[in-house]
């Protein structure tokens, strides 16, 4: 069946199902009961499967992820919710030094099924500490997967393959697309297709077709990249438009695939670019697309300063114009 | 008492804690003889003092009540307003010494209000104009701090620091030093905060760890941080510790008072619990009818701190009502120079954006500053536009 | 009393915290009034166990100092010694139920032993052959965790997964099951072992957290961590804590028990400080000279918990010399077998370094391990080639 | 004056000249007093200057940082030691949401000069998390300085740097390098030539001059690069080795100046390739010298998988062979 649903809500009935299915399953972090967390991502959840099974954690992150990874370890799923992005960091030497190292550490005898939701990005005016693209701080650390979905249906489908997926996920949600609307064919649990449903994890998605320029994104910036395109539509230039998903492993299959058609790539996502998933992608494609290059791979992302004050998010932020620009000086290459 | 209050905020039934308490909700000195040593700490306070305490209470609801209006308008990204709390903030700041050090997390606006910081700075933040809003240099306290917990390590380094300084033990009131930091119920439960309490406590460092017990974080109740009174958390790491009715100003002042006297005198660290209570929302984007009783905020509302002292006044013939006019019209005159000042912050230049990311700005940040600035012409974007 | 040891270990002078004791250093019964409960606990105890549990704890001295020996001739990168734990060890995993679960630090070689664990296995991450060793699956014994205090917390969490499989309070004592997790005085320090604490107290969680405070965190003293005696941190967080004398094997199985029956019958968690000494160096690259006192040493050796029981045993005529002799050739067969087994073993295969980095291995990965099996093939290099 | 000095000495000299010349310089940490720490780079400094300046710290490294935060807005230079590379996650949320964010938080009127000094990179048979190579997990975080230098003269003169910066700086210190000697040329304090003591923190060193190739590296991986050199040149390839020092910033114009001139770069670094410090090296050279390059950018790094066990590390970690395998690829393109 198929519905209209809100990311966020697509994200919660993708929960809801995976709880349904599977009783190991546990969900847990600060508000995230009777609350229903500060997004609501699982409001009606703790009603629905009780303090057990949607538990309200002490403020503590570490103490969170530390837990949860016993809690896996006893056989338990636990999704972790992180309030935002700039408070996952008292947990990153359990995601980075335990979760992500204990399957390596026993040589394949212990799981630690645990997944770690984060809300992230810019562009809602908060705050410090809650706008910032952290992803890169955790895809260069082995052992661990990060994703993060640009629509209603990869959040439906990508939270119910992090659950079902053996391996830690790191599950970055872009909070600015909450509140955007689409259609989500919701499917019975596990997956019919079990395989498409771990693939999610694995692959990039093409967005856009074109064959000027690639544009690759992921999360919040795929909206960004499609608006781009149109205006680049709208001036004769095609852009293909490449969502990546999966921020680690990367799908350079696909990427490179795009590029090798165009000739030329830009890489948007909100991060700093110094050091950014971007420069990984550039990294590889030029490696696999040397000769079909007609222009370095460039990148739009956030500037080497931290997240500025919201009223200057926007100048901070990747912008269409910005985009276009990008493109501009890759075609002119 | 306070903890027999209803709803979800009981602290474990174990908790039958004695709160330090020399005002009762109704106004009345409490007079026992386990709080001989604090109400003799009060005895200076003139009932012009306790007029001062009063204005300076009210005058700090002022300020959140205008915050809350002006965060309603769009002229305020967020705001945390610190209503009920005010008796814990305004009794513990009156208790320092101008020389001591104050680390708050983000709701302390009575303590600022107390060290003078500006009301309008105060709000910088969360007008989404500056991350931190004033220099703490003027004032002795540091920015706020969104990171629950992280700041109580950097109240226990600094104060690590003023030992280092010489300026513990000294015997000389205008140079001895400690420094005080505010933080909640919920925060407790974080490594930092833990930490910090070990530090100060091998180090003896002259800190105070002032614990506002509102009893919730966010949407969960204290319970769920601990089933124990906080008050004994300090006790495991070997810190003094007391628990103190946080609704009663004088009690806060009086207890406060004794920790920084063992401070600044080379006693160390000492810990305190105010059991206090959130009267408000936990920010403007929160909705506590979600997760907490009418019945309760009722309860709460009935010890509402500042009528406390109000009837405290009024008991011991110190209220006067033309002096009270007075504080009505000063905060008048606040709530205007709010709504003026704050509705006239404007987005900072752009190319703010790239100043002190270090001292010593490397060519990453200058040639990121320099595309931004070249872009901008050619765009012919100006920063004021990109505030929309 | 070892609180009143000489050199940097005394704890606070605030410290005059009784140990629990049953057995005293010299061999007799310790026989007053607070401790019979705990006497009580070993009632049922035969000198048949007594002796094993002797033997346990000669065995366990003898892999240590085969360890050492190995570690200096090469054999090992790195070895951590207990000499000197093997009472709060042994005597803590004699308490144990097969269905409880284990987190140990890096030094429970005595815990492994009793449970069972191979000494071989034991040995492979300290030969930088393995990561981890066992399969924890065979023996209810988690893999070591090297970085200080996390493990803490993974253990907190299990509990919280045993009470959720309705593993807690049956009253069916093959069913009942907890968790004990090990770690020492200078892990106290790490926020993740307070956070531990919080979680397992607020969700009474059947979590025995066992320190052994051997007094010393490499170089550092028991001082440097904590100004009161480490057992009362438990207190803090709402946990009941005992302080424990650690080289008296009866007292520690008897606190263990204690706690273990709390935890099984969903009483939640309990704090034990078990007192004792690291009698070695902190590891086999470590020099205790550079910051302890001969003295100090002098004093523990005088303690020693293995000598202890075995006064036990004389003065309880339950000591057996052909029997005592049959645990030196016991223990020499234990040495053989570590000699040549543990000298056999090899490196494992180079692509084993790819292996197991997720249960569901990606394009990076593959990609990576079938370019290094290319280039190994190319160049020739063979993976024992590279092991030198 | 010249001595000949280890690495690990010419770091105790460094903090001892700085010791001296500044009472506001603090060194704190586990187990630096007495014992000198585990790598006795503290060796004496406590006797000399006393237990309230030469710290025992608790065992715990977020106090360690946030103290030193704390110390550092009263006035103090604390320099804290990490004892071993995968110890600092304790400290990560300190460091990337306090230190790193501070002097930028205040507008300028708050600083503080904390330098982290932590022994990192592999080859030195430990066992799990005594052999890594974070830098990249802190390099992406604006605000940070990372550094690690290759030579005994560059550790005593970064050191010194370090602690006269008034930005926080990572000082990440090659462990396997600190019982090689070499001459160092010691001077008064602050250096003679202030200016220059700043850009060894922000310049990269040509170790090697040559035309065909140009290899970079930093840290542990510069001799490695060196060898590989020798061993190009005895096949009449000249390779440009350039010692980056510091990681972030990037000397991108030392980088690019050489890749223009040899047409070839190959990266070289112990930690996980993927987004790595040389996957930023790559898409910066590319984009500075896209008309230049004969190859794309090469790199050579760990692998995708967790610091492997001290029987395999030497197959983990790059070595001259697979340094030269890498420029025999580049030179085929
Ligand atoms: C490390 C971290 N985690 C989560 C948050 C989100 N958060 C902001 S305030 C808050 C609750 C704090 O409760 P408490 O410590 O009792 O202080 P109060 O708000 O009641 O004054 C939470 C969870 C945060 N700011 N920092
Ligand atoms: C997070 C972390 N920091 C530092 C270290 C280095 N280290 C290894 S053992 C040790 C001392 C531990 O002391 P204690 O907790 O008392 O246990 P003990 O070694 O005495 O058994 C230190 C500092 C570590 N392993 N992990
Ligand atoms: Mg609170
Ligand atoms: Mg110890």
């Amino acid at each position: 069946m198929s519905e209209t649903l809100t990311f966020a809500r697509a994200i919660t009935d993708g929960l809801r199902s995976a709880l349904e299915s599977d009783e190991k399953v546990l969900v847990m972090g600060e508000d995230v009961g009777r609350l229903g967390g500060v997004f609501r991502v699982t409001d009606g959840l703790q009603k629905d499967f009780g303090e057990d099974r949607v538990v309200d954690t002490p403020l503590a992150e570490s103490g969170i992820v530390g837990t949860a990874i016993g809690l896996a370890l006893r056989g338990y799923r636990p999704v972790c919710e992180i309030q935002f992005d700039g408070f996952v960091f008292p947990a990153y030497d359990q995601i980075t030094t335990q979760l992500a190292k204990m399957h390596y550490r026993s040589r394949g005898r212990l799981q630690v099924p645990v997944v770690i939701r984060i809300p992230y990005g810019g562009g809602i005016g908060a705050v410090e500490h809650h706008s910032e693209s952290p992803e890169a701080l955790f895809a260069h650390t082995p052992g661990l997967r990060v994703v993060s979905p640009a629509t209603p249906q990869d959040a439906y489908d990508m939270i119910r393959a992090a659950v079902a997926s053996p391996d830690p996920v790191l599950f970055f949600e872009p909070k600015g697309r909450y509140w955007t609307k689409g259609e989500v064919a919701t499917s019975p649990y596990p997956s019919a297709d079990a395989a498409g449903s771990a693939d999610v994890l694995n692959t990039a998605r093409v967005a856009r077709r074109g064959d000027d320029v690639t544009l690759v994104a992921y999360g919040p910036t795929v909206a960004t990249a499609l608006k781009a395109a149109d205006a680049l539509a709208s001036e004769g230039t095609s852009a293909d438009v490449v969502d990546l998903r999966s921020i680690s492993p990367l799908d350079v299959t696909a990427v490179a695939e795009s590029v090798r058609r165009t000739g030329r790539c830009v890489v948007v996502h909100e991060a700093p670019s110094f050091l950014g998933s971007g420069a990984e992608v550039a990294a590889r494609v030029t490696e696999e697309c040397f000769h079909s290059l007609e222009a370095p791979v460039l990148r739009v992302g956030g500037f080497h300063a931290p997240y500025p004050v919201a009223k200057l998010e926007h100048e901070y932020l990747p912008s269409v114009d910005r985009i276009l620009d990008a493109v501009d000086r890759a075609l002119a290459f | 008492m306070p903890h027999q209050a209803p709803g979800g905020t009981d602290v474990a039934p174990a908790d039958v804690t004695p709160l330090v308490q020399l005002v009762s909700p109704t106004g009345e000195r409490v007079v026992e003889p386990d709080n001989a040593t604090y109400r003799s700490r009060v005895d200076h306070l003139t009932p012009g003092d306790l007029r001062a305490m009063y204005r300076d209470m009210v005058l700090t609801r002022r300020f959140d009540d205008e915050a809350t209006a002006l965060q309603r308008q769009g002229e305020l990204a967020l705001y945390a307003q610190g209503r009920g709390q005010e008796a814990a903030q305004v009794g513990s700041a009156w208790a320092l010494a101008p020389q001591d050090y104050v680390f708050p997390s983000y709701r302390e606006h009575g303590v600022l209000h107390v060290r003078g910081v500006d009301p309008v700075d105060r709000l910088r933040l969360y007008r989404g104009e500056d991350h931190g809003g004033w220099d703490p240099a003027e004032s002795n306290v540091h920015l706020y701090t969104l990171v629950i917990g992280s700041h109580v390590l950097h109240a226990t380094g600094y104060a690590m620091g003023v030992q280092r300084d010489g300026a513990v033990g000294t015997g000389d009131a205008s140079r001895d030093a400690a420094v005080v930091t505010y933080f909640g119920d919920g925060a407790t439960s974080q490594g930092d905060v833990s930490e910090a309490l070990v530090f100060a406590a091998v180090n003896n460092a002259p800190t105070v760890f002032f614990c506002q017990n509102n009893q919730w974080a966010i949407s969960e109740p204290t319970t769920r941080q601990s089933r124990v009174p906080l008050y004994r958390r300090g006790e495991g790491f070997g810190i003094p510790s007391v628990r103190v009715d946080g609704n009663d100003v004088l009690a806060c002042y009086a207890v406060t008072a004794e920790a920084l006297e063992r401070a600044h005198a080379g006693g160390g660290p000492t810990f305190i619990e105010a059991y206090t209570y959130r009267m408000g929302a936990h920010t403007t984007s929160d909705d506590p009818t979600r997760y907490r009783e009418r019945a309760e905020e009722e309860y709460w509302r009935q010890r509402d701190p500042i009528e406390r002292v109000a009837a405290l006044l009024r008991a011991e013939d110190a209220w006067d009502d033309a002096w009270a006019a007075q504080i009505d019209r000063d905060a008048d005159a606040l709530g205007e120079r709010l709504r003026t000042e704050v509705r006239a912050l404007g987005a900072p230049p752009a190319t703010t954006m790239f100043e002190h990311v270090y001292a010593t700005e490397h060519a990453q940040v200058t040639a990121e500053r320099a595309w931004f600035e070249a872009y901008e012409n050619e765009t012919g974007q100006s920063s004021t536009e990109a505030a929309r």
